[in-house]
């Protein structure tokens, strides 16, 4: 952390539109940040804010952000051009674990399957087998599926309305796969509401599920409980962003999280 | 290791500081689960909710951390309903702290938190809100205005949270204590800054913030110490306790308990730090040959 | 990397802080010959003889050291024949430390050490000494006469070195700017205090010290700032720099030059943290595209 | 050092009277301090002070300390009783090199003849040839003789006077003794001009001569500049106690030092 004094400088190369809402940020650093797949960073631009980030691509010193246009920050982040710097605060959190036997199934919904990409690399490159799901709305709203290609993932595709790959939700794919076909383990990263109904269904078919989660954070070192999973008492931050979705079935998770003053509020998606 | 400060009966000397575990509830509640933790101060509650300030709002140095979280909470009317649904089951005491910016709201705010708190904590050191914490913390008479109106709220035991920031701390202390305060936690925060070398710009989105943790150690044993000296009412420690010597460093000082923030970061689960120490004091004391913890209390003193 | 504080020439922005090299004439003359010191501040002389504090007087915090020395020097008198006697074969600017303890002390030292000074340093900020340091530095009028007199006995350039303890450092800073100083700085040590748990007494014979190193680097680079924005004057910043992105961060804060303490512990002839901070300081401005360091100062401000 | 926090706590097991002005306190700690012969503490009694001391043993967590009444300190150290406590802050300072080749001749005077005892033992555990010269200016100022007895140590007398062993001064001593036998290492302890002497026979006779220095030691940690050795701007504290003779030759070694208040000083002794 210190060494850095306190963040890593990288610099935007490329920035790449996938969506209307989604742009994919390539960075390169000078020097490479030992990041597990599934931990994440603080995003900081000064006076433009810092927001927390689970990279869509982390070789060496090369780094990839798919980020959602939500709000300032992502906003400024996703607009950035070539040659404009970013400072990056982490490896925060813990990660997926990917030493758990058997096949992996990965299951990303909007920005998640971006953010899922490191796992599965790690996964090919260690020979264990794994099969990436990617959900959207419908065609327009995929992302990263370009960069999925080049780098060689076996992935298929599910759009709510038909328009590409499975018709149907990621759930209801993901449901369609299992009956056929035996998984051990699932990773997914999307929404809240799709997560749980996954996590839900693994429980059933005794699948372990790791699911991760996003909260408002603040600190990212378990300092300021802005980022905490109730009723557990879970900081998303370093006891997370991971759960195993088992864990965490009959807690907020899914339901409800809090905002940035802490009120409690209702998860919509 | 049964503690009694004010007249709050603890049964472990240890105290989760204001604002490490943000406003959970239900965070506090299993907190309260571990028999090491004598009791819960809540994060600073104020009249308004706010959202705090933006990103950056926190900086890890190493050796304790600087922050400018801009005291967000829900707003005390919330805040109160988030408590009440916990309240009853907690198995130790609940000390809602506050951050007024003038006697009245202090008034408002207690009357409300009454029925939920089983004493209150007055924050008048918050190193880094405008309007509030440590701006109305460095006057006297802002002081022993808004202490007088909690005292008259309330039966219950009142703290009042000091400020290293302040060069007659005493005086600030000692004009709480006049109002009312059954006792002193010391200390918040430090204030400080980090810029960060290669962004060439302060990192924390308010500038500057609090520093706390080991850094401030040494800071908090010397107010503990004076104030020891200097009033009657009992102190509470507060400021860089990592260990169990840390913990007991305080109390030979003067502190009848401690409170623990920074130290409960990174952790897993993280309450283990309580523990810990807990285990540590009661070595301790059985190593030198104490019978209570109470005969630490001030003991570095000469007299 | 040439610098210029008030009118001193500096062949490097980086200076010895008061009191590491304790009073040694030829300690000085030797550092000296370090390529990467640009000037050096002498032990704090008083008035009359001191002995210092009876031992313990430092304690090694790991994150940073507590000392409570008591100013301990040979008087003005004798230190001027000390000092008279390497000062022609010095390679860098001697700043002469002076801890008057009114203004009458203060001109009759000014006028005794000028000629062997090529610039004073004004120490009303040592958070231990009676009568001395801190215990003028927080009295705004006190320093104002002080440094009247000091300006009023010599032309060399004058700074003022504040205390990090007092709420309004802005305020003393100011006055002594007001009363002629050319320079000011920033900080001293910030008061506190260490228990040892198995001794149970204060380590220091003194009680209290004053804290230096890592953790008081976020407070010196907020009162850099926090000066920069508010006086004219050049700042030289101090206060836990042991690595060259400490230096460059109190440089954005506003420093013009910087001061290094207790990194010097330790070191086995101890100079090297001079050239390793240099060098970063060097490789940094060649890696940001920057042609000298004059254009880092105050960099992280907004204007 | 802050593990102790701050000092390493020590019982007083017995103290023994060596001479008029000399003590021996037998000392036992809880932990072993780690110390390497040479090394000092700093031993501090809450309210009476704080003062270096080079062990006379350190045998794990026994600890003997050879203390000579000259002031406030030294005498309250001097006359403890068993069962009082110290306080120790170290080990701190350089300690000797025994790993130079040859044999050695040790060489100590007053409190100095205790402080080398820590050195001699490690050699003769290692199996290396050393002699042990101690001196003093007449009997009743040996100090330490039983306990060298006790420890096996090979060792010669010489007192001013002649009551006991060579009659003459250390250096009149060594002298002989060089001119009969070689020793290529030297190491003393005690008054400055008797180390002079003799590290300047050293260098006529190419020995080298390891010399352990006192000076005003506050801080202990190379911080403050109290114990510095002019011209050269050594700490003996931590570039020392132990410096090579022949290196600080010619410097304030034997002549001057500093007082607490920093002036320069004649040395005496
Ligand atoms: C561990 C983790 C990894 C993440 N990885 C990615 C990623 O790879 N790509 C990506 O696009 N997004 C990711 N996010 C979400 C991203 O951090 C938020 O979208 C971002 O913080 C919004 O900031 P903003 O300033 O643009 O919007 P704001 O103006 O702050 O807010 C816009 C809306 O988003 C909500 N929001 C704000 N901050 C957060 C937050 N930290 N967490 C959840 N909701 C928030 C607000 O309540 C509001 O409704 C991740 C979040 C976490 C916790
Ligand atoms: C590395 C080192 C190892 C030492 N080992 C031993 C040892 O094993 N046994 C032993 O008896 N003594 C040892 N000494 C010397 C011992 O530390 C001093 O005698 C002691 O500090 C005197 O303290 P006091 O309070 O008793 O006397 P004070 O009242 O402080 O002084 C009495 C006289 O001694 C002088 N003096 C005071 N402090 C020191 C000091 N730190 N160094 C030199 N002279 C001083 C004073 O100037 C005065 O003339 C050692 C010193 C050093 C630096
Ligand atoms: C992230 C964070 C948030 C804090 N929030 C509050 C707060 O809301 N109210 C308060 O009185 N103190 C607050 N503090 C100060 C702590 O309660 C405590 O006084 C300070 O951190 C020193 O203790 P420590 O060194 O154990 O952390 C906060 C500290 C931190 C680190
Ligand atoms: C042992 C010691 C002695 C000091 N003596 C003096 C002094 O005589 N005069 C003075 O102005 N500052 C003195 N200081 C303070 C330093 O000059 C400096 O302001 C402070 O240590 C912060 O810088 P640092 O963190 O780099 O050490 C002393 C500091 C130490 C550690
Ligand atoms: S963001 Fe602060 S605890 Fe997680
Ligand atoms: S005693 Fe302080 S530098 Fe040696």
């Amino acid at each position: 952390m210190r060494g850095s004094h306190y963040y890593h400088e990288a610099n935007v190369v490329s920035n790449i539109r996938e969506t209307i809402r989604v742009n994919t940020l390539v960075l390169r650093l000078n020097e490479g940040l030992n990041m597990a797949p599934g931990q994440f960073l603080m995003v900081w631009r000064p006076g433009e804010g810092e927001i927390p980030v689970t990279p869509s691509l982390i070789q060496g010193e090369t780094l990839s952000l798919t980020i959602e246009k939500v709000g300032f920050t992502s906003n400024r982040l996703a607009s950035l051009k070539p040659g404009e710097k970013v400072f990056l605060r982490g490896p925060l959190g813990n990660g997926f674990n990917l030493s758990l036997p058997g096949r992996y199934l990965l299951i990303g919904g909007g920005t998640g399957a971006a953010s899922l990409t490191p796992a599965y690399l790690s996964l090919a490159s260690k020979g264990v087998e794994a099969l990436f799901l990617v959900g959207a709305r419908d065609t327009e709203n995929l992302v990263y599926i370009s960069r999925l290609k080049e780098l060689g993932v076996r992935f298929k595709v599910a759009t709510d309305d038909g328009s590409e790959g499975f018709k149907g939700t990621l759930p209801e794919f993901f449901e369609e796969l299992v009956s056929k076909d035996r998984f051990e383990n699932v990773l997914t990263i999307g929404p809240e509401k799709m997560m749980v109904k996954i996590a839900e269904k693994c429980v059933d078919y005794g699948i372990s599920c790791q699911v991760s989660l996003v909260r408002i954070v603040k600190c990212g070192l378990g300092l300021c409980g802005s980022c905490v999973l109730d009723p557990f008492g879970l900081r998303v931050c370093v006891d997370g962003p991971v759960f195993y979705g088992e864990k965490i079935l009959g807690s907020d998770f899914g339901r409800f999280m809090r905002d940035e003053a802490g009120r409690r509020i209702e998860i919509v998606q | 290791m049964k503690m009694e400060v004010a007249s709050l009966v603890l049964r472990s000397p240890l105290i989760v500081a204001s604002g490490v575990l943000g406003s959970s509830g239900s965070l506090i509640k299993n907190v309260s689960e571990n028999p090491s933790v004598g009791a819960v101060v809540t994060k600073t509650v104020t009249y308004k909710p706010r959202n705090g300030y933006e990103n950056p709002t926190v900086v890890d140095l190493g050796y304790g951390f600087l922050n400018a979280m801009g005291l967000p909470n829900p707003g005390y009317l919330d805040y109160k309903v988030e408590l009440a649904s916990i309240k009853r089951d907690l198995e130790v005491p609940l000390i809602v702290s506050i951050g007024p910016s003038n006697g009245e709201e202090a008034g408002k705010m207690v009357e409300a938190l009454n029925s939920v708190a089983d004493g209150f904590e007055v924050n008048v050191s918050c190193p880094h809100a405008k309007n509030l914490g440590l701006e109305v913390g460095s006057d006297v008479q802002t002081v022993r205005k808004i202490v007088k109106a909690v005292r008259e709220s309330t039966g219950k035991p009142v703290l009042v949270k000091i400020s290293p920031n302040v060069t007659d701390f005493v005086d600030v202390a000692r004009s709480a204590v006049d109002a009312g305060a059954d006792a002193i936690t010391a200390i918040n925060t430090v204030r400080g800054m980090a810029i960060d070398v290669n962004a060439m710009k302060p990192v924390l989105s308010n500038l500057y913030g609090g520093l706390s943790g080991k850094a401030i150690h040494p800071v908090a044993v010397r107010i503990v110490y004076e104030l020891y000296e200097k009033l009657e009412v009992p102190i509470v420690g507060c400021g860089g306790v990592y260990d169990w010597k840390d913990a007991v460093e305080l109390m030979l000082a003067g502190a009848t308990a401690v409170q623990i923030g920074s130290a409960i970061a990174y952790r897993k689960m993280s309450l283990n730090v309580f523990n810990e120490i807990e285990k540590g004091i009661i070595e301790y004391l059985t190593t030198k040959g104490f019978s209570s913890i109470r005969e630490l209390v001030g003991l570095a003193h000469n007299s």
